[in-house]
């Protein structure tokens, strides 16, 4: 055993006014294992590091305890010092002199004390320090993207752009998302498919991308750096690489009863099908559940009138497994059902509409081919309302406890765009606050009020009622001027809350991702790590952390693109080495640290342990080093005491304890 | 009333109704749904002001008290878990379980009813107006 | 199968009819109501305040009455179905209330909530079921169109009476179709009578009334039908009433051929 | 009982199982022990009545290496202890065949003896069949009555319950026991003030000869190696040689429990010397209880246990609810 | 009170790497003083601070332990300062109920912007435990006698 090391600063006189430096120095020399004391004007400079590296090499020193500032300012400092000089840089101890003593306390006599024990506190833990190294592991430089709407072409297109190989998996035919539904976006009020299309192209033409469409993640092994990943390709019974997109099969298909998804269910679509004209990939998919041939055997008209022979009855699922670096999920939103909210007769009536449905019948390719009517008998509508916050900001079991922050900016667009085609509608807002924090977005809603006239009443619906003769009663309340009101209405428009994607669950689950109360994945770090989830390697995009608008969509797509350019860019991870480590050897296998572990960093095995020659099949815990942040959260679950944290040992702390009580 | 005794009052309300007069969010849809709301003078969402701001005294004289029908529109709809027609009611007992308190008197009943009344709307209005 | 049957204040005096007719059915469909013991006035209202509970012993006693007898407890009037449940779910989820009480009553063994409480619609829903119900009629009630009027009671506050959608209830309408007959779906179902406001701020009744009545009119309807002997009274005596109005167990009646039997 | 061999002896021959992890009679006829009987002759030694408090679940963790299936005899409160090994996955579940058997409540020798009686030589009336109302003691000065209650064990005054929590086949009845509140003493403590408190455990913990009976029979106790045998917190040394052991011992015990003690009142049963230990892990249960929920460990095999969870709004360190 | 004045109690602060000993590194460089009865150990989250590590502060003479970590909901990993909550609510509880008067444990959420905090935090707490005078020696708990 060589002996230990102990340097005290000066720092000027901001340590040595109110520490008796001198007398530090002599009492740590009488410390066991102390072979080397001395003081110095500024240890962090060059020569105060020389000082330290020469006793180092001198004295064949193996452990070093520096009295100085904190170790935030200058742990690293010392460290590498050391490790110049041959030392294994996690045999470096820090005594804070400087912000814990001599800053704070004004007596000499006092502040002398309390460094001395503080001295003598990191001399008992650097004797227990042992040598650590950073692991290091390999990086795929491949990343996946689950999810194809916006936010996840944007970081796909980012990451690609960058020079790296990207995979987008998209559960429906075709990428585009939600954004693809819209028919303007605000406050700019530009044409959603005008600055989507566009994207979407680039997405499939570029040559780092490669699209799996009418696909899903089945599963996720490893951890950042190298993941690998089974990906289900489902079947769609059109070859894509001899399907030629001509749109005959779908034109021909008998079975036209199934409801389109892209027009929410609005109007109907064939078996055989592609969402919309400009889906990406332009490939059908058939549906099983509505398809002639595939359901009874009958029909087959598809393959006859298809001329590039791609129609395949008998393709069946298949799974692909590919290893990613990074993965990122963007994995969107859907409106929420509105079974609970039957007191406004969305299921009574069909003029009650969700506000994403009134995207599609404003949209030219929707089911009205952009024009303003009534779903009940396609009369025009007179007077519209719209009740905002249904099923947002509620405490009771019925909705969701978060604001879904798009409707108000929404809202006011569609009463803008109704206005201004319109004139002679009447547009009222039912509405408990507007909220518009956003570039130009109180403006807009501003403008709708100002110069399109929409009628803006403070307060909540309590009920809608279809009338005899066809039209709706909105029972309202104006709160500012406590008055009840009744609005007729030919049209209701249900600004529904949004709610996270149903699969977001399964696929937190398989990424060992967080998830809050509400389905959202949780962000490492609500304020500065809002694009990384706390699992190594796994990244979010869009509102599958929280809602969203499309501006703060893109801008989150394309930090967390940069962040995964960023693991990319590395060849190897570096691993933190303070990491937590199991005693396989007296390993209960009892599970209390994994299920206190944030990362997912633990795992169990059974492996063949050899107790002083008996040799036995254990469960134990694996810790992944690349994975563990070194919290220590595990520690202290473990009853056993098995597990143990490098660097912050259990019996370094009790030295700890020890030398301060002595 | 002192506001100490507002306090207590307004603490005491809030207890046996069994709600938190602060989760409200002001959205009126309790006043939206409101079937008495026209007859009432503090209204159904002005009510959970009240408590909040233990304007007791107030509360205690409004007509409000004997208009609310305990439909349960409001319980049923509050998306806060306020339900006001609980604070309401919680009000509504404080006063009659004072001396003097009872809205209705067994001697105008005679002139109120007619052959048809049934018992239900009797023994109804008993517990609802007086101790 | 028999079941605690809890007739209430107003089935015994002014609602004499929804009492009887639903016992001749019931004799019909195979099922028997066993009036419990001694029952007491529910009180018409459910107590709100938290710290009521002598107003609430009465209720404790019927259910307690038929969990001994190890029955359901049926009840017809909304009213009393609505003290019951609320009373039976405070028993089953309030610790305050529950030791209160049971420290009033003095019971062999201390009533938790244990029995279950149905509304006679409920019976002919989830025990007999609707199919059934259909099968036994004789007379069908074809070509009537009929309203069914809720009313508050038996709805709301849905999470604790969880009788149906307190918004957009069918059970009714299933009801009617059942019998033969045409329901009529109309948004004012499930608004307010006025209840015991109807005392002394009638107009306020009426004119709640009125919207029912125009509402289900509008709607085509010939009839309406309830469960509640106070909206009965109201829709009736105190609106124009345009349409007439029956308790749900004459036309059951009817409809299985019972009515016109008398006693 | 005679049922309860049987359909051990029908098990054993079926294959079903290879051996009963059950309680063997003891040399004084009041002291039976956990035993693993290997064939349906060696049952001749079986027996189970008042006195077979043991709890068997922890001996399953050795059962669970053994070769074939082991049939287990489980009172009610025992699944606890083994419902709570399960979620640990410190016994396995196909290794193991449990007939739940009924419990009357079980017997503490120690509380007969408290009421002056000396020289016993057998105890009747602890069999667990019949009606457990009262036991006959024959001593040496001949025979004494003693209410079956007032013999009970203080876990069974306030027993769980009769469920089995786990099981594949029940055998017998049971009685309900509970006549008393766990939380009564920890109450009583809790109002002391700090020196009555400090005085107390001092008095009861001073008679602690650290013989580990309490450890070694704990069910949650079952670590591969103790905490205080390893060298992880430098507290290997042996007794009398770390006062931190020594004094720390029981406390910091009761917190490796904490959360997944079921409350079984093995560890107060085994103590020699009489040292109240369920009052520690009683104060934890009391507290998890009060301040995050009702929780009972070993109700189930799956939910998480109090403090390998969490919400966001738990209540502060010091702070009452 | 003038006896507890001289009275020097030994306090043992765990502060967690990236809230409370940042709050206390701001602290000192606001030069907001605190007695220097406190001595702070560095651990990475207030979730590495074991039972064990209290017990054996108090038995080896400690008269007051705190705990700082970052305020929950701010954890650095997230969730380490909701276990830590929960082990040192049932701690706590249990020491009191061994006669450590609940003055001589105490949690504090610090944030590393709040030296104002910790240092009133430690004020505060110093004097509290200075009130109660010398603590009874965990390591008395069994006396063998």
């Amino acid at each position: 055993m060589n002996g230990i090391g102990v340097f005290v600063c000066h720092c000027g006189s901001n340590i040595a006014a109110t520490v008796d430096v001198k007398k530090v120095v002599e009492m740590a020399k009488l410390e066991p294992g102390v072979v080397h004391a001395e003081e110095y004007q500024y240890m962090c400079s060059e020569a105060g590091q020389e000082r330290i590296a020469k006793a180092i090499r001198e004295k064949n020193l193996s452990g070093v305890v520096v009295c100085s500032c904190s170790p935030r300012m200058h742990e690293t400092t010392f460290r590498k010092c050391a490790e110049k000089a041959g030392l294994n840089p996690y045999m470096v101890e820090i005594a804070n002199l400087r912000e814990q003593c001599s800053w704070v306390h004004k007596d000499i006599n006092e502040g002398t004390e309390k460094a001395v024990i503080l001295t003598r506190a990191a001399i008992a833990k650097v004797s227990l320090n042992t040598s650590l190294v950073a692991g290091e592991s390999g990086v795929t430089k491949r990343a996946l993207v689950i999810g194809g709407g916006i936010a996840g072409i944007q970081t796909a297109l980012d990451i690609a752009d960058a020079g790296y190989e990207v995979d987008i998996v998209e559960k429906t035919p075709s990428i585009g998302g939600k954004m693809a539904q819209l028919d303007k976006t605000f406050p700019t009020l530009d044409c959603s498919a005008c600055i989507l299309t566009p994207k979407m192209v680039d997405a499939a033409a570029h040559e780092k991308i490669n699209i799996y469409s009418y696909s899903e993640v089945e599963k996720v092994s490893g951890f950042v750096g190298d993941f690998t990943v089974d990906i289900r390709k489902k079947a769609r019974y059109v070859d894509m690489n001899k399907c030629t997109g001509c749109g005959a099969c779908m034109e021909k298909c008998p079975s036209k009863k199934a409801l389109s998804e892209f027009n929410s269910g609005l109007n109907n679509r064939p078996a055989i099908y592609t969402p919309f004209a400009q889906a990406i990939p332009n490939v059908p998919v058939i549906d099983p559940s509505q398809c002639l041939k595939l359901k009874n055997d009958k029909c087959g008209l598809c393959a006859r009138v298809c001329q590039a022979g791609a129609i395949d009855y008998k393709q069946e699922d298949e799974i692909v497994t590919r290893k990613y670096g990074a993965i990122v999920v963007a994995t969107g939103f859907e409106v929420i059902k509105l079974d609970n909210y039957d007191e406004y007769a969305y299921s009574q009536s069909k003029d009650v509409i969700t506000s994403l449905e009134l995207e599609r019948i404003m949209n030219a390719a929707g089911p009205t081919k952009g024009h303003l009517e009534r779903l009940s008998d396609g009369k025009a509508p007179k007077n519209i309302v719209f009740i905002q916050c249904v099923g947002s900001r509620c405490a009771d079991n019925k909705g969701k406890s978060y604001c879904s922050k798009i409707c108000c900016m929404y809202t006011a667009k569609h009463a803008i765009l109704i206005r201004d085609k319109y004139p002679d509608v009447n547009v009222t807002v039912f509405y408990i606050d507007v909220r518009t924090p956003g570039k130009n977005f109180d403006e807009f809603y501003r403008r709708a009020v100002e110069e399109y006239g929409v009628n803006y009443v403070k307060g909540q619906v309590g009920k809608v009622t279809p009338e005899p003769n066809g039209k709706l009663t909105v029972h309202g309340v104006d709160l500012l001027d406590n008055k009840q009101l009744k609005v007729e209405a030919d049209m209701v428009v249900l600004a529904a809350a949004i709610e996270p994607s149903p699969e977001v669950r399964n696929i937190a689950t398989m990424l060992t991702a967080s998830i809050d109360t509400n389905n959202f994945i949780t962000e490492a770090h609500p304020k500065l790590r809002p694009v990384e989830s706390p699992t190594a390697g796994v990244f979010l995009s869009g509102v599958c952390q929280g809602p969203k608008d499309i501006p703060e969509t893109v801008s989150q797509a394309g930090a967390a693109a940069v962040k995964v350019i960023g693991l990319l860019a590395k060849d190897k991870l570096l691993t933190n080495p303070c990491t937590a480590k199991a005693d396989e050897l007296l390993c209960n296998g009892c599970s209390a640290c994994a299920n206190v572990c944030p990362y997912g960093a633990i795992s169990y095995e059974d492996k063949l342990i050899n107790d002083h020659g008996i040799r036995k099949t254990h469960r134990v815990a694996v810790v992944n080093s690349a994975l563990c942040q070194g919290c220590g959260a595990c520690t202290v679950a473990c009853p056993s005491g098995v597990m143990d944290l490098q660097g912050f040992s259990n019996r370094q702390i009790i030295a700890e304890v020890d030398a301060i009580c002595r | 009333m002192s506001s100490t005794n507002s306090k207590t009052a307004a603490a005491k309300i809030a207890e046996i109704s069994g709600t938190n007069p602060l989760k409200c969010m002001k959205c009126g849809k309790c006043s939206a749904s409101c079937p008495a709301f026209e007859k009432m003078d503090i209204k159904p969402h002005q009510f959970v002001s009240y408590v909040v701001n233990e304007d007791i005294e107030a509360l205690a004289k409004c007509e409000s008290l004997w208009y609310c029908l305990s439909c349960f529109a409001c319980v049923e709809r509050c998306p806060r878990d306020v339900k006001p027609g609980k604070i309401v009611d919680a009000a509504r007992q404080t006063v009659v379980r004072q001396k003097g308190g009872n809205y209705l008197s067994a001697n105008e009943i005679p002139a109120l009813i007619d052959d048809d009344v049934p018992q239900q709307l009797l023994v109804s209005a008993f517990r609802k107006f007086r101790r | 199968m028999k079941y605690s049957y809890y007739p209430g204040c107003t089935l015994r005096t002014k609602a004499k009819d929804l009492d009887t007719y639903a016992r001749k059915s019931a004799e019909v469909l195979g099922f028997e109501l066993e009036e419990i013991e001694n029952w007491q006035c529910c009180g018409g209202v459910y107590p709100l305040s938290s710290d009521e509970i002598a107003t609430k012993l009465s209720s404790v006693r019927a259910l307690n009455e038929a969990k001994v007898k190890g029955q359901q407890l049926v009840t017809l009037c909304s009213a009393c179905y609505h003290v019951l449940k609320r009373v039976n779910d405070d028993m089953q989820n309030v610790e305050d209330i529950r030791v209160k009480a049971n420290n009033y009553m003095k019971l062999d063994e201390p009533y938790m909530g244990e029995a279950k409480v149905l509304h006679f619609l409920e019976v002919l829903r989830d025990e007999i079921g609707f199919d059934e119900l259909k099968k036994k009629v004789v007379k069908p009630l074809t070509g009537k169109k009929i309203g069914a009027y809720y009313g508050c009671l038996l709805l709301r506050p849905g999470e604790i009476l969880g009788f149906d959608n307190p918004e957009n209830p069918t059970i009714i309408e299933d009801f009617i179709r059942a019998l033969g007959a045409e329901p009529v779906i109309y948004p004012y179902r499930n608004e307010c009578c006025g209840g015991y406001i109807s005392l002394k701020a009638k107009d306020l009744s009426a004119k709640m009334c009125d919207n029912i009545m125009d509402s289900a009119s509008g709607f085509g309807a010939d009839m309406l039908i309830t469960a509640c002997p106070l909206c009965q009274y109201n829709l009736t005596k105190n609106s124009k009433a345009t349409v007439p109005v029956y308790y749900f167990t004459e036309i059951l009646a009817e409809a299985l051929g019972v009515k016109g039997e008398e006693e | 009982m005679q049922r309860l061999i049987d359909r051990m002896k029908e098990l054993l021959a079926d294959g079903t199982v290879v051996r009963v992890l059950g309680w063997k009679k003891g040399d004084l006829g009041y002291n039976p022990e956990p035993h693993f009987f290997n064939s349906a002759e060696e049952l001749d030694d079986f027996i189970y009545d008042g006195f077979c408090g043991a709890n068997l679940s922890k001996y399953m963790i050795k059962g669970s290496n053994l070769e074939g299936k082991t049939l287990i005899l489980l009172k009610p409160c025992d699944t606890y202890s083994f419902n709570q090994l399960l979620k640990e996955h410190r016994v396995l579940r196909d290794k193991v065949y449990i007939i739940g058997v009924g419990c009357k409540g079980k017997l503490d020798i120690e509380k007969i003896k408290a009421q002056g009686i000396k020289g016993i030589t057998s105890v009747k009336g602890a069999e667990i069949s019949g009606k457990c109302d009262e036991l006959t003691v024959e001593t040496v000065y001949g025979e004494k009555k003693v209410a079956y209650k007032d013999a009970m064990l203080e876990r069974c005054h306030v027993c769980k319950g009769k469920e089995h929590k786990i099981y594949d086949e029940l055998l017998l009845d049971s009685t309900d026991t509970c006549d008393g509140d766990r939380f009564t003493d920890v109450d009583i403590i809790e109002g002391l003030t700090p020196e009555e408190k400090f005085e107390y455990f001092r008095k009861e913990l001073s008679k602690c000869i650290r013989c580990n009976a309490c450890r070694n029979v704990c069910p949650a106790c079952s670590c591969r190696k103790c905490v205080f045998d390893s060298n992880k917190f430098d507290s290997e040394q042996k007794a009398n040689v770390d006062p931190f052991e020594e004094s720390m011992f029981h406390i910091i015990r009761a917190f490796h429990v904490a959360g997944r003690c079921t409350d079984c009142g093995e560890c107060s049963r085994v103590c020699p010397q009489g040292i109240p230990l369920h009052l520690f892990n009683r104060k934890f249960i009391k507290d998890i209880n009060e301040y995050y929920g009702e929780y009972i460990a070993g109700e189930d095999a799956e939910t998480k246990g109090p403090l390998t969870d969490y919400t966001l709004v738990d209540l502060e360190p010091g702070e009452r609810r | 009170m003038s006896i507890n004045q001289e009275f020097k109690p030994k306090i043992v602060a765990f502060c967690c790497n990236w809230c409370s000993y940042a709050g206390a590194d701001l602290a000192g460089g606001s030069r907001l003083s605190y007695p220097a009865d406190v001595k702070i150990i560095r651990v990475p989250c207030s979730c590495r601070v074991n039972p064990m590590f209290i017990l054996r502060a108090f038995e080896r003479g400690a008269d007051g332990v705190i705990i700082c970590g970052c305020h929950p909901g701010d954890c650095h990993y997230s969730t380490g300062n909701y276990y830590a909550r929960r082990r040192m609510t049932l701690l706590f509880s249990m020491l009191d109920y061994l006669g450590i008067e609940r003055e001589r444990t105490r949690v504090e959420w610090v944030s590393a912007a709040e030296g104002v905090k910790f240092s009133t935090t430690m004020n505060e707490f110093v004097s509290a435990v200075r009130e109660l005078g010398p603590n009874r020696r965990l390591g008395d708990l069994r006396c063998k006698d």
